[in-house]
């Protein structure tokens, strides 16, 4: 019943405490069970190793070096950080071995292929909400799209892709919209119909036009929807991206660093690349949220 | 001047499937999603053959159906391993665990607070970089692809589950107040029925993204059968029909899991207004 | 001046569970300048009536005319202002933004925008307010908003569809005298549901009750009230009799919902 | 003259002979411009070949010849490689000392997508089912690195000599706790690394010139890698994108490769050739080709380029 | 018998722009068996101070008894039934399953809990509905189902917080009959908010008139009228005296919204 008001004497500070400390809290427990995953499942080569060489491990001797692996199981959070330092400070940005390198070749092609699935969602959700015909047929298709296992036949699509002579970036954009446009379609479809019988009856009466009706009633409404989509399909997006990074040559971006950390065993740059991966779609999501904020402020829908 | 009969079988359906829904009715509805499906498998069938595509590129849809024909055996085991196993064991143990989680951190909105913005984050992480940590972790046989899978569905299923259990009108809670109803019944009557349509919005999404996970995670280590397994090592043989068999069956298995949730979603919620039959 | 003229108007609507009798041969005619109530209980086609007239439903049978024209060609020719129950402002548009946008789609000039608006704004004593936002404003400023949008195009028929169902008795009432106020001012012909007895018998020159299963017209009373009405008439013998009437008509159609 | 060449893996010391070649000038100063795409795990080159996105591809013999069957008219018309870098590497502890008794009941790491064809050959002379059960063995389609032998969920894994095997011992397994055997000892040893084109190609003259001037060139390049073993490294490194390698490891490399590359000038030998098909041949109930291939190989190109 | 005992209560809420004073020193007592209506304008804090009562909100000061004990105690024994503006019954259960959830929720036993509903539907005239579900009823049924639902248990108090605010004013009218019914065969004490002069005037014992801003009780009226009220009775001098009276209160305290 209280859960609405503040309390008094609230402060910014004291609000951005409130709602920091409940995260740090469990990232410091996150922290916490990790370390302890870490040493119990690095333990085992560990103890290994010790017998190979025939020597025997003090517990102490025991934790330090499973913490220390050069290619652990599961590297401890403070190696993992210690990558992500590395691949983004440590090196020029131009280096190969930078991650802001590697993230900017990913986030290229992410935000071109959410360009296009953003367009192409849009498209069809305008067609789909305009006519009759199309919603029935695109819409149980579209579903069906999305079972298709693109990321498992991505290195297909960019060989098929190469075959039309499209190289690049636009190949992995490509898997990237696939999996970006169904979110926005979705919410679009949703976003556009969502003004209620009354309001349409209301342009209706004033004998507006289908154009003046989209874009003064159905376009305005739907954009709430289109933002929480835009969010999923960012995210989506940079996944696919990803993924089409793999076979597409596998040279640079953060997907082929994961993977030649793969083929090497380099657990630590696998973690690395993979929490930048994640930090990078963290930055996308919020710079949507940002966007949203502004606009519907500027619209009024946000209070 | 090849294009033509594409063209015309293309407008040709278009027409058709404008005339048919003006009807609107049931069974229109489904012919209307059929005939597009058709029309694009035919279409895709001419223009592999007006343009002499190679198969090893693309197949045309007679040489897949051919291939599921001859296949069958091969495909039912690849599902069993992949789907059964993988996807499905690991996407009732994700929802499952994800709905306790979301019940025991309910009474907690510091946990809630805490937890959600971190569990966005990890769902952040690309499988692609899970998978092999996980195949290492567990092994190459469908335990690691259901790990796989598990780590996928959690956080969409806790998200949703989380804002469904807070999603009950203050008049409803008021109610169970004025009552002094205990936790337990307010969770039990009021809350998990409230929070239904969330949770079944969650499952829906999650059906795909398991299929997903399970294929991409049999790239890093798999037995010798499976989805994933058969398109890599098909592939590698150049047996693109099989290829895109499998991929018909991941297809129908998706839309299948899909239309099986949506319909459970039916049955439990049938009380929601969007499930509700029209009035009037 | 006959404004509209409906002559054994049927309209059913086809459902899941059968035919739905909404309007059974229904007759009236309304002349320019009435204020014309409907009232009856929940279900008996008073909105369907007044959706037909404004063309946003087809009548199944029977014939139904607006200024001379059918109903669609009176929507397109924008015959009539629309006002619903609830206020149905855009929440990303001003208030003044609101009122604007009918004046926008049926391409009215920028400089008579800004007039008409100021006028009806300071008609329903909302001077000040056209840079605030809906939210901004209490239950019973947007309704008048939403009534300052109906008249800024200045059509000959206001339609008002239970417009003060959701406020409160006192608000109400101020509303019933600017409603008056401005009907006196306007000439305008209007066509208003309401629910409540006093309302319709305080603001009318002609009460029409209805009744349902199938919908149709059980009297046409013709009040024989002045047109100055000042809040105290309500309590002279002639209301309280006029809305005993009303309330006998009431209940002749009416069972236990 | 451009001509594009497709790897079979990504960058790395495997590949040495045309990096260097590339990045020493000897294609420049045949007149050629060649684009050198990586591959992966994931990237068929027949398939990319079969796309037209590549003139040239690095594939194994054993699935050239299996898309030859399925329709691909593959021509191997270079051998860089002569014998085999292909091994099974086991843990001493798994207690594997000789194949045709201990592999029973025990799980093996094999590469797939084409490069399971001498396995499952091997599999059928030493009469194992690849089923699993007491009496087979379980096959494990392994990943792109050794994990499965270093979290033993593999009694043996797939390596090459050059690469994956020198892995095993950087993870921190000596060498004296590993028993390896060789495709090459145990007989089913196949050829690797082979260059590739179209039959289509070779019927074009221009083309015919410039692979002519390709192989040529890249030979050159194959012989630099073998005496500058640490400048070829150096090489490799240079044009390795994703950042990823080491340079230790890349010298090690060049010189494991040197030893394959070590007996051919570019010409296939046809015993090698012949060798190939029969293993491949002898793939029991489920072989790869199942009649031998005609034309499957050609020395048009490596006779103009070497005489 | 005094059941409800309110001395100086004031409720204040911290909002984002700062206090609102929903409640200011209020002070009433409520006798055993007593009709007491709250009426007033918008947001003068009627809803406040029921919920108040039933230990929604807590009192930021003064006292407030109910049954001798402190609201919070009178909930946790189950002392009042409450029926709010909307329905609220819960869609996935049907009306019988709503009525039995709060008698599961205070452990009932089976037989008991069909015999409870049975009666209940009964006194609401829904016998025959308990199997449908809330969305298959009108709105006046389901309003009906939820005051069953508040009977259902038997606590003496029963508060309302404008039960028939949505409903048309003959529906309203059987409701008001009908509550007035039941509270005489069952003697409860009922606290009852509204916005409509005529039904508090109809229904109460004692009219209690608030005003906004803060939110305080202007006037206490109490009812000269007998126990026995047929509809007819609204008719008559004495009642439109005292909605005159309450009139009068509410224009006291009242500014343009
Ligand atoms: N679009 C529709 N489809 C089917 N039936 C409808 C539709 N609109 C209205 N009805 C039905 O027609 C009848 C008349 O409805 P209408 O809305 O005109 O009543 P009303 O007098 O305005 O009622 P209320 O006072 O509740 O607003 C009702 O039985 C209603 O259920
Ligand atoms: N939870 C709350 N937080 C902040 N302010 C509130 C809260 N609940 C009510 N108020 C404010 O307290 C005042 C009294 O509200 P209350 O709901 O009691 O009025 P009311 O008399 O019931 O009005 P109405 O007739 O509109 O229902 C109002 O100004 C309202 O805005
Ligand atoms: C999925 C997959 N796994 C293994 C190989 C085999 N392979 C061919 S070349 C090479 C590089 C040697 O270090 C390797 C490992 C493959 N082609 N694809
Ligand atoms: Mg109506
Ligand atoms: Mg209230």
């Amino acid at each position: 019943m209280t859960e609405a008001t503040a309390s008094p004497g609230s402060t910014v500070l004291g609000r951005g405490l409130g709602r920091a400390l409940p995260i740090l809290t469990v990232l410091l427990a996150i922290i916490a069970i990790w370390y302890l995953a870490a040493i119990w499942m690095n333990a085992t080569w560990v103890r290994d190793q010790a017998v190979r060489a025939d020597t025997v491990l003090t517990t102490g001797d025991l934790i330090r070096q499973t913490l220390t692996l050069e290619r652990p199981v599961l590297p401890a959070p403070h190696q993992v950080a210690a990558g992500l330092w590395e691949g983004i400070a440590g090196q020029k940005i131009t280096s190969k071995r930078s991650l802001v390198w590697h993230g900017w070749v990913t986030l290229s092609a992410t935000l071109a292929g959410f360009a296009i699935g953003t367009a192409a969602g849009v498209l069809l959700a305008v067609g789909i909400v305009h006519n009759r015909a199309m919603d029935q047929s695109v819409m149980p298709w579209a579903v069906a799209s999305q079972t298709v296992p693109i990321l498992a036949i991505a290195p297909m699509v960019i060989v098929v892709f190469a075959s039309m002579g499209v190289t690049g970036l636009l190949p992995k954009a490509m898997i990237a919209a696939w999996l970006s446009f169904f979110p926005v379609l979705v919410g679009m479809v949703k976003g556009l119909r969502t003004p209620d019988a009354m309001q349409l009856d209301l342009m209706h009466s004033w004998n507006a036009s289908r154009v003046q009706q989209f874009w003064r009633l159905r376009l305005p409404s739907s954009l709430p929807y289109l933002f929480a989509s835009l969010k999923v399909a960012i995210a989506a997006a940079l996944v696919g991206t990803i993924v089409g990074e793999l076979p597409a040559g596998a040279t640079s971006g953060l997907g082929a660093r994961l993977l030649s950390g793969s083929y090497y065993g380099q657990t630590v740059q696998i973690w690395a690349a993979l929490f930048a991966a994640a930090i990078l779609a963290a930055v996308l999501v919020m710079l949507i949220g940002a966007l949203e904020r502004l606009t519907l402020r500027r619209m009024g829908l946000a209070r | 001047m090849s294009a033509l009969p594409v063209i015309a079988v293309w407008i040709g359906a278009i027409g058709l499937n404008t005339w048919l829904s003006r009807f609107d009715s049931r069974a229109t509805r489904l012919a209307v999603a059929l005939i597009f499906g058709a029309t694009i498998l035919i279409l895709w069938e001419m223009a592999v053959r007006i343009y002499a595509v190679p198969p090893v590129i693309l197949p045309a849809p007679s040489q897949i159906g051919a291939s599921f024909a001859a296949n069958t055996a091969i495909l039912w085991s690849d599902f069993v391993q992949t789907i059964v196993k993988g996807a499905l064991t690991g996407w009732l143990i994700g929802a499952g665990a994800a709905i306790a989680t979301a019940i025991a951190i309910d009474r907690s909105p510091f946990l809630q607070r805490g937890l959600l913005p971190i569990g966005n984050f990890v769902a952040a992480l690309p499988i692609v970089g899970i998978a092999p940590i996980l195949v290492m972790w567990f092994g190459f046989d469908w335990q690691s692809k259901a790990a796989v899978v598990v780590v996928m569905v959690f956080f969409p299923i806790l998200v949703n589950m989380v804002a469904g259990l807070a999603a009950t009108e203050p008049m409803q809670r008021d109610l169970m107040a004025t009552w002094a109803a205990p936790y337990g019944a307010s969770l039990w009557k009021l809350r998990l029925p409230a929070a239904m349509p969330f949770l079944f919005n969650g499952l829906k999404i999650t059906t795909t993204l398991a299929l997903i996970g399970a294929i991409v995670a049999e790239f890093f280590g798999s037995p010798t059968k499976g989805m994933g397994f058969r398109i890599s090592t098909a592939v590698g043989r150049l047996d693109l029909p099989l290829v895109w068999a499998e991929i018909l069956v991941a297809a129908i298995a998706g839309s299948l899991f899909y239309g099986i949730v949506a319909l459970i979603e039916k049955k439990v919620t049938f009380w929601h207004p969007s499930q509700r039959p029209q009035r009037g | 001046m006959t404004v509209i003229q409906a002559r054994d108007v049927s309209l059913t609507f086809q459902t899941a569970d059968g035919p739905v009798h909404a309007l059974k041969d229904v007759s009236l005619t309304i002349e320019r300048g009435d204020f014309v109530s409907f009232i009856g209980p929940s279900g008996c086609g008073k909105t369907t009536f007044l959706r037909a007239i404004a063309a946003l439903e087809t009548p199944t049978a029977g014939k139904l005319e607006v200024a001379d024209m059918t109903p669609d060609q009176a929507r397109r020719q924008r015959a009539y202002g629309y006002v619903f129950q609830a206020p149905g402002l855009y929440p990303w548009r001003t208030i003044a933004g609101n009122i604007s946008l009918p004046l926008e789609i049926m391409g009215f000039a920028r400089a008579d925008r800004l007039q008409r608006i100021a006028r009806v704004l300071d008609l329903v004593d909302l001077a000040g307010f056209g840079g605030k936002y809906p939210w901004q404003l209490s239950g019973g400023m947007q309704q008048r908003a939403s009534i300052a949008r109906a008249l800024a195009f200045d059509a000959d028929i206001l339609l008002m569809d239970e417009p003060f169902g959701a406020l409160d008795e006192i608000v109400r009432d101020r509303l019933n005298e600017a409603l008056l106020d401005l009907w006196k001012k306007t000439g305008k012909t209007i066509g208003f549901v309401t629910h409540s007895i006093p309302e319709a018998v305080y603001l009318s020159t002609k009460i029409v009750v209805m009744s349902p299963r199938p919908g149709r017209i059980t009297r046409v009373i013709d009040s024989p009230l002045p047109r100055d009405r000042p809040l105290e008439i309500r309590d002279t013998p002639e209301f309280i009799a006029l809305a005993q009437q009303v309330r006998d008509g009431l209940r002749e159609g009416h069972s236990y919902d | 003259q451009e001509l594009t060449l497709q790897l079979k893996w990504v960058t790395q010391a495997q590949f040495a002979g045309y990096y260097v070649a590339k990045d020493k000038g000897f294609y420049e100063e045949e007149g050629l411009d060649v684009t050198i795409l990586p591959g992966g795990p994931d990237i068929a080159p027949t398939q990319v070949l079969a796309g037209g996105g590549a003139d040239v591809i690095v594939e194994w013999m054993p699935a050239a010849l299996a898309a030859r069957e399925k329709g691909l008219p593959l021509v191997n018309i270079a051998q860089p490689f002569k014998a085999s870098g292909m091994m099974l590497t086991c843990l001493k502890e798994s207690g594997i000392t000789d194949p045709k008794t201990d592999f029973k009941g025990k799980t093996l790491g094999v590469w797939f997508s084409g490069n399971e064809y001498p396995f499952l050959s091997w599999m059928s002379q030493l009469g194992l089912s690849t089923e699993g059960g007491p009496d087979g063995v379980t096959v494990l389609k392994q990943g792109f690195n050794v994990d499965p032998l270093l979290q033993k969920q593999a009694a043996c894994i797939s390596t090459m000599t050059y690469n994956e095997y020198g892995q095993v011992l950087d993870a921190g397994i000596a060498p004296e706790d590993l028993v390896t055997f060789k495709y090459e000892d145990q007989g089913v040893a196949t050829l690797e690394d082979g260059l590739y084109v179209l039959e289509s190609t070779l019927e074009d003259d221009a083309k015919v010139t410039d692979l002519v001037k390709f192989v040529r060139a890249s030979m050159k390049g194959w012989k630099y890698a073998e005496e500058n073993p640490e400048e070829a490294a150096q090489i490799v490194l240079d044009n390795d994108e994703t950042g990823a390698q080491t340079l230790d490891h890349q010298v090690r490399m060049v010189t494991e490769i040197g030893k394959l590359t070590a007996g051919s000038d570019g010409t296939l030998d046809e015993a090698d050739y012949q060798r190939t098909v029969d293993t491949l041949m002898a793939g029991g109930s489920d072989p790869v080709i199942s009649k031998a291939p005609e034309g499957a190989f050609n020395h048009i190109i490596t006779d103009r380029a070497f005489d």
